[in-house]
């Protein structure tokens, strides 16, 4: 998998005919093989984009920053990034007719050590499902798997359980970088942050933490898409994914199989209902 | 060439042997082949639901599992009691898990339970999966001159939750094949009327009260002849008829036709092979008005909606 | 497991917890003003007894409820949380009741995941008729948290008061 | 710092016997910010409402917390004291130690007693975030649209315009008068419909206050209780209403003959119309569906016969709009099909008609003369079936439900055949017969003696042709047999369903309906005529099925409202709303999506302080919000909260024990 030559094309000739200000894609890191998102401005700067199964992150983030907000602007998508653009798109965070999306058909992407990251290889939706361009030849829609980790912790005991998550909440350091990769956290001041919140009162111990963490996954509950931004943000190297993968199962199983920012115009399964869904949890 | 599964039942092999004869010459006529389910056995009839609910699916279940095991995606029962069974036995088993598993248990020896193989009537068969056109392009000695009143009977499209087939209560497929056959339907308002069913043998009156209703109705309707789909409908109309007549004082003299019968005959193939010497009521009477031209009625029976939609230009 | 034996109650989240003698556990009861807070009046107007161990806060509606005051409760001052609206249909705002359903119950199972048994958090539909309902309701989730024992599980050790 | 004070009741004996009151007062004393507490006898008496007013102004309190009975019962009371004492009411917070501990827990005073003071202190930390409210004053618009113009929509457009309020009445057909037009007499009275509905008729035509505009539909409404602003589609009639003289030329010279719709499809009338001879307006409509000229260009026969000219085939569909302050919904019934009912042969048989052919039919200015006939041969029946039920109260093939008027009017139809035939025998086959009401039992006792009307308990299970006759077989539940009867005609009582257009109507108006499509009333004993979107009311059939009295007087009790509504300029509503802090919106307007009022719109701010571009941010009418706090609880940058129901009051209590 490797577009590099025709984005760089795209973008050169998108910026000749004026049609963006601005154009987000990937760059050698320079200091190994792994790659970091680049915003260009200048044209004569697209010859440093490059796209390989190196591309991980999900450069959808960097709509909501203000270098591209209110510009025009092109930029690349795979499957899971497409998604969220859609729920940005849905949740007017960003005008359609401002983007240029070059849409790519993923065959998944690896990690640092060049194994197939996990949200790859489970990838229900690899092609793009909006774009104004495609590239690559399209996979079509996949069946929905269960993280193999959910299915791993479901078979533990609840002691189990509990010690295990234990130790993930003391180690989060709560940096917030988790937050500040995740392409739909994008509110004008974050809840934790709120004084009226209660949430965080200044100290990072375990219980402030998974208050912190908890309220994140339900606020990204039925719109997650799954692009693991937040895992490679975190420092701590936490399995965010399984608060996350955990919620889109029971949505999946439980809500007319939704799936976030697949269907155009998806807000995410909190924002609607159906006289169908499940009631037997409840007295 | 179409395929299917054939389950024939025990009356297919006495009382109603022309029944058989006569499908089995239909669908050759239609281009489909019927393979018998290997060793089946007997569907538990009405006797068996009043003994056990499970073996009222156990017997039938057997046999579909036997149909499973053909290759077949639908399995065609003439007699509508079997139908009637065996569609019971298959909804019940798809929509109860549990029950499934009991029933399965039952039948340990012959395989399991899968739910592939759809359950249809002949008439349902017929009507469905041949198709009015077909039948009509097979058509080569119409039976128009015929009045013909179609009876259904309880089973065949009743209850409406197990059979999902027509109107439970004026269902008009046989209908419409007798009249693709060339004949023409009566309007017959008892063609779900019981006809007394299995009281035959144990309370023969109520057969003759139920079932001369039926007679009374059809002559009513301007038939010729009743058209059946069922072989306990075919014998309770057909042989206790006389003993109406006899009863009520009253001539009727309306034969009762297997509606595979009528399709052969108007396929061309030779009355003598339709074993009508099995009939107590004779048949020429009927099969004689073949060829005969119908006045339309002045007044069609219309319905009332349709007349309200029109407009009319003076 | 076996969370209570004959004469000390422990957590069933963390065993080498076990309750103090005079432990009883609280319940943190939401009720929609409509329908549930209604039924619990009701329950006092027809003097049906139910334990103690519940104190009630008044919401207008269902939905109102963010999933983080159950966490809150949770984290803070309770054993196990009841929230209660009006019956699918019945919602005096039409539709909130629908939307807090999915809400709760995702919340419940990612609870369930990191570690809180089931029976921590529970709902329950009861009208503004249903008194008797509402004191069966109260009176099982206090029997389950009864066995569940002491919650301390992310406890904020000095919160604001 | 906040100065709560503390007011703990006995309730008599009803809160003391089961908590000790002392030691709740002594543990309030005991909370940080409580500067005072106290307990007494009544709380809710005058001399405890004024030690409340008292110790607010001697210990210079902050907010009060009133430990007694629940909230529903007397918070509106303390408040007023409060309110008295110079205190903003909404500072108050009840502690509900009654209903939820000392009636609950009455063998166990201990465990009463602990709860009644967390409960304290729970209402005490919730009343230290409790905030200054005030009501809302909403303005008024002073006219009431009301939508349907059968009996419900005239009685309560003249009830309202009687007190000197301007109406406006729309009316989807070309006259008013609805289905009690089509009645001949009416249950228990017999007196004749028409004569006492067309004065009502032309009452409305010729009242200053109230505008009808027939032959039209509202498309859209906008806005909240007082300040509605509705679009009003009028149909194009193609005939110039101010001209035309109504003397009947174009309808008599008209080609096109079409099924009278007034008397049920029995008859034919013309493509340019009245529905009948008492119609108001009394001006013919064009019925483009098939009129000739306006299909295919050629005719134009009534253009030519009317002197007047009014005839203009160019009209076209016209939207007007009006400002409004409160709207009547009363788009009335319908008559159930039954085609469902296969075994009968509805739909095969001419001879079987619904209730409303054969009220046509005896009715005096009907298609017949006032005589029934058979629709098959013209002949006048002399045994007639009447089957009630049929729909109605039957899960399988029907609704569920009880249709309310059928037991009554087949009563009537029964006294009428034997009025208008007197050879005649009438055959009721029934479920129960259910007459409750003024007059109502002796009517039916009358039918049965007067008339001779056979009633047999039971269903019909099947009716088939016998010749000329339809033979209605069915079951005699009291002599456990079966009958047949040898019937000329069968009537059935087809069930009562809504206006199969309330659905639509409903998601127009913002309001709910039920499985069925009737409109949903806000509360089903004590707010019976109001749904639950303030501004809104429902008279008649449109909610569920009545008969003529039931739906005058819920025409009038909406009238009554709405003029209780329109008493003032302004409209005072519970500020519990929500309200949104624009510098931490987001703008994803999903709390637009979930909001059940449609409360919620958006607004452009500019993006920073005097930045000239704009971002979108969500905005709350006040006037509309109803305070469900759904839009709260979804916003997850919580710019949204809910005025008494903030996060930090819940999460105080929350975190007070």
């Amino acid at each position: 998998m490797d577009y590099s030559n025709q984005i760089r094309d795209i973008a050169a000739k998108l910026f000749a005919e004026g049609k963006i200000d601005v154009f987000v894609g990937y760059r050698m890191s320079g200091f190994d093989d792994n790659q970091v998102p680049v915003v260009i401005t200048d044209p004569k700067e697209t010859s440093v984009l490059v796209f390989t199964e190196k591309s991980v992150f999900n450069l959808t983030n960097y709509l909501k920053a203000d270098h591209t907000r209110n510009k025009r602007v092109g930029l690349v998508v795979k499957g899971c990034d497409s998604r969220s653009l859609n729920l940005l798109l849905t949740e007017s965070q960003v005008k359609r007719d401002k983007l240029y999306i070059i849409g790519v058909a993923c065959e998944g992407v690896v990690d640092d050590k060049g194994n197939k990251m996990q949200n790859c290889m489970e990838c229900f939706i690899p092609d793009a499902v909006v774009y104004d361009e495609m590239l690559g030849k399209l996979q079509g829609k996949k069946d929905y798997i269960v993280n193999a980790d959910i299915t791993e912790l479901a078979t533990k005991g609840l002691v189990e359980r509990r010690e295990y998550f234990e130790e993930i909440f003391e180690n989060c350091i709560r940096c917030n970088a988790c937050r500040h990769s995740c392409p739909l956290c994008y509110c004008a001041k974050c809840c934790i942050d709120q004084e009226t919140s209660t949430l965080y009162n200044g100290t990072n111990t375990s219980s402030s933490a998974f208050h912190a963490l908890m309220t994140w996954s339900l606020h990204l509950a039925g719109r997650c898409v799954d692009c693991r931004n937040c895992e490679k943000a975190c420092p701590s190297h936490l399995p965010l994914h399984l608060l996350h993968k955990q919620n889109e199962k029971v949505i999946y199983e439980n809500f007319q199989n939704h799936l976030a920012g697949v269907e155009e115009g998806d807000r995410g399964a909190f924002y609607k209902y159906s006289l169908k869904d499940p009631d037997d949890f409840i007295m | 060439m179409k395929e299917v599964s054939y389950f024939p039942g025990c009356s297919a092999h006495g009382t109603s042997e022309e029944f058989d004869e006569t499908v089995k010459m239909v669908m050759k006529t239609m281009d489909v082949e019927m393979e018998e389910i290997p060793d089946w056995n007997c569907c538990g009839a009405t006797s068996a639901h009043t003994l056990s609910e499970s073996l009222s699916y156990a017997l039938p279940l057997r046999n579909l599992v036997l149909a499973e095991k053909l290759s077949n995606d639908t399995m065609t029962i003439p007699c509508a009691s079997c139908y009637q069974r065996m569609k019971a036995t298959k909804v019940h088993m798809d929509e109860n898990p549990e029950l499934a598993a009991r029933i399965n248990t039952a039948v340990v020896g012959e395989g399991n339970y899968e739910g592939k193989v759809a359950i249809k009537s002949m008439l349902q068969y017929c009507y469905e999966d041949m198709g009015l056109e077909a039948i009509k392009a097979k058509v080569t000695n119409p039976i128009s001159g015929m009045k013909l009143a179609c009876y259904y009977g309880c089973l065949l499209t009743r209850p409406k939750a197990i059979t999902q087939f027509d109107s439970p209560e004026y269902p008009m497929s046989m209908d419409r094949i007798v009249e693709a056959l060339g004949a023409k339907a009566t309007p017959f308002d008892f063609k779900t009327e019981c006809c007394g069913a299995s009281f035959s043998i144990s309370d023969t009156d109520i057969v003759l009260q139920l079932s001369g209703k039926i007679l009374e109705m059809a002559k009513e309707s301007g038939a010729h002849a009743i058209v059946v789909a069922c072989p306990l409908c075919q014998s309770n109309l057909d042989m206790r008829q006389h003993d109406i007549e006899k009863k009520y004082h009253v001539k009727y003299d309306l034969p009762v036709f297997y509606l595979t019968q009528l399709m052969a005959i108007a396929f061309g193939f030779p009355k003598a092979k339709m074993m009508f010497a099995k009939h107590i009521i004779p048949v020429d009477s009927a099969l004689a008005h073949i060829g005969e031209v119908i006045e339309e009625p002045k007044k069609p029976v219309k319905g009332k909606k349709a007349v309200q939609a029109e407009s009319e230009v003076e | 497991m076996e969370a209570e034996s004959k004469d000390k109650i422990v957590s069933i989240e963390k065993p080498e917890l076990i309750a103090p003698p005079d432990w009883k556990p609280v319940i943190m009861g939401i009720l929609c003003n409509w329908c549930s807070y209604a039924g619990s009046d009701l329950t006092g107007t027809s003097r049906t007894q139910y334990p103690p161990n519940i104190r009630i806060i008044r919401v207008p509606c269902s939905s109102r409820v963010d999933p983080w005051f159950i966490i809150k409760a949770l984290q803070t001052t309770a054993d196990g949380v009841l929230i209660s609206g009006c019956h699918p249909g019945d919602c005096h705002y039409i539709s909130g009741n629908y939307y807090a359903r999915r809400r709760f119950l995702v919340t419940k199972e990612l609870l369930k995941m990191v570690g809180f048994h089931g029976h921590r958090v529970q709902f329950s539909w009861v009208s503004a008729a249903e008194g008797a309902k509402f004191a069966q309701v109260v009176k099982k989730v206090t029997d389950d948290v009864v066995k569940l024992g002491p919650l301390h599980l992310y406890k904020k050790e000095n919160f604001n008061r | 710092m906040a100065r709560v004070g503390v007011f703990v009741c006995f309730c008599g004996a009803n809160i003391a016997d089961f908590v000790d009151v002392p030691t709740v007062v002594e543990e309030a004393k005991k909370i940080r910010d409580v500067k005072f507490a106290i307990d007494y006898k009544y709380m809710c008496s005058d001399p405890g409402q004024q030690m409340i007013r008292d110790a607010i102004v001697q210990h210079r309190l902050t907010s009060i917390v009133v430990a007694a009975c629940s909230p529903r019962m007397h918070e509106k009371t303390f408040r007023k004291a409060l309110s008295d004492a110079g205190m903003n009411p909404y500072l108050l917070e009840c502690a509900n130690i009654r209903e939820h501990s000392s009636w609950v827990h009455q063998k166990d005073k201990k465990g009463a007693t602990d709860k009644a003071g967390d409960l304290v202190r729970m209402a005490v930390a919730k009343s230290i975030a409790n905030e200054q409210l005030h009501e809302i004053s909403v303005p008024v618009t002073k006219r009431a649209l009301v939508i349907g113009g059968g009996i419900a929509g005239i009685q309560a457009a003249l009830d309202i315009a009687d007190a000197r309020i301007p109406v406006t009445l729309v009316e989807r057909s070309p006259s008013i008068g609805g289905r009690m037009s089509q009645l001949d007499e009416t249950f228990p009275t017999l007196d004749c419909s028409q004569c006492i509905l067309t004065p009502k008729m032309v009452d409305v035509a010729s009242h200053p206050y109230i505008e009808l505009i027939p032959y039209s539909e509202v498309i859209e409404l906008d806005g909240y209780v007082g300040n509605y602003k509705a679009k009003i589609r009028k149909k194009a009639s193609y005939v110039n209403f101010k001209t035309c003289t109504g003397c009947g030329a174009c309808s008599q010279k008209c080609p096109v003959k079409v099924p009278n719709e007034y008397n049920m499809g029995i008859d034919k009338r013309k493509a340019i119309y009245t529905p009948f001879p008492q119609a108001v307006p009394n001006k013919p409509v064009i019925d483009a569906e098939h009129c000739t000229y306006l299909l295919k260009g050629k005719c134009g026969i009534c253009a030519k016969v009317c002197e007047k000219g009014s005839i203009d085939y160019k009209m076209v569909d016209e939207v007007i709009e009006r400002e409004i302050g409160a709207v009547v919904v009363a788009t009335g019934y319908d008559l159930w099909d039954a085609t469902p009912y296969e075994e009968y042969g509805v739909g095969r048989y001419k001879d079987i008609i619904n209730s409303l052919e054969f009220e046509r039919m005896v009715s005096a200015n009907g298609p017949t003369g006032g005589v029934p006939v058979r629709p098959s041969d013209g002949k006048v029946p002399k045994t007639v079936v009447f089957i009630k039920c049929v729909g109605s109260r039957d899960k399988a093939k029907g609704i569920e439900f009880c249709s309310k008027i059928c037991c009554m009017y087949t009563a009537k139809h029964a006294i009428l055949l034997h009025h208008k035939v007197h050879d005649s025998r009438a055959y009721i086959f029934y479920m129960d017969i259910r007459a409750a009401g003024k007059g109502y039992e002796e009517f039916v006792n009358r039918a049965q003696v007067e008339t001779g009307a056979v009633y047999l308990r039971g269903r019909v299970s099947k009716i088939y042709q016998k010749g000329d006759k339809l033979m209605v077989r069915g079951e005699d539940g009291q002599l456990g047999q079966e009958v047949e009867v040898e019937a000329d005609l069968v009537v059935l009582a087809t069930a009562v369903i809504p206006d199969k257009g309330n659905p639509a109507l409903a998601r127009l108006l913002g309001i709910s309906y039920d499985k069925y499509g009737y409109l949903s009333e806000a509360h089903p004993k004590l707010r019976p005529v109001e749904t639950a979107k303030a501004g809104i009311f429902l008279a008649g059939c449109t909610q569920a099925p009545k008969d003529i009295p039931e739906t005058v007087a819920q025409a009038s009790a909406c009238a009554a409202k709405v003029c209780g509504l329109f008493a003032g300029d302004t409209i005072k509503k519970d500020p519990m709303v929500s309200t949104v802090s624009k510098e931490f919106c987001s703008g994803c307007q999903n709390c637009v999506k979930v909001c059940p009022y449609q409360a919620i719109v958006t607004e452009d701010i500019p993006l920073g302080h005097g930045a000239k571009e704009m971002r979108t941010v969500a905005k709350i009418n006040e006037g509309v919000c109803q305070g469900c706090g759904s839009c709260v609880a979804i916003c997850r940058s919580m710019a949204i909260n809910l005025a008494g129901f903030t996060d930090p009051q819940i999460i105080n209590e929350i975190v007070a024990i």
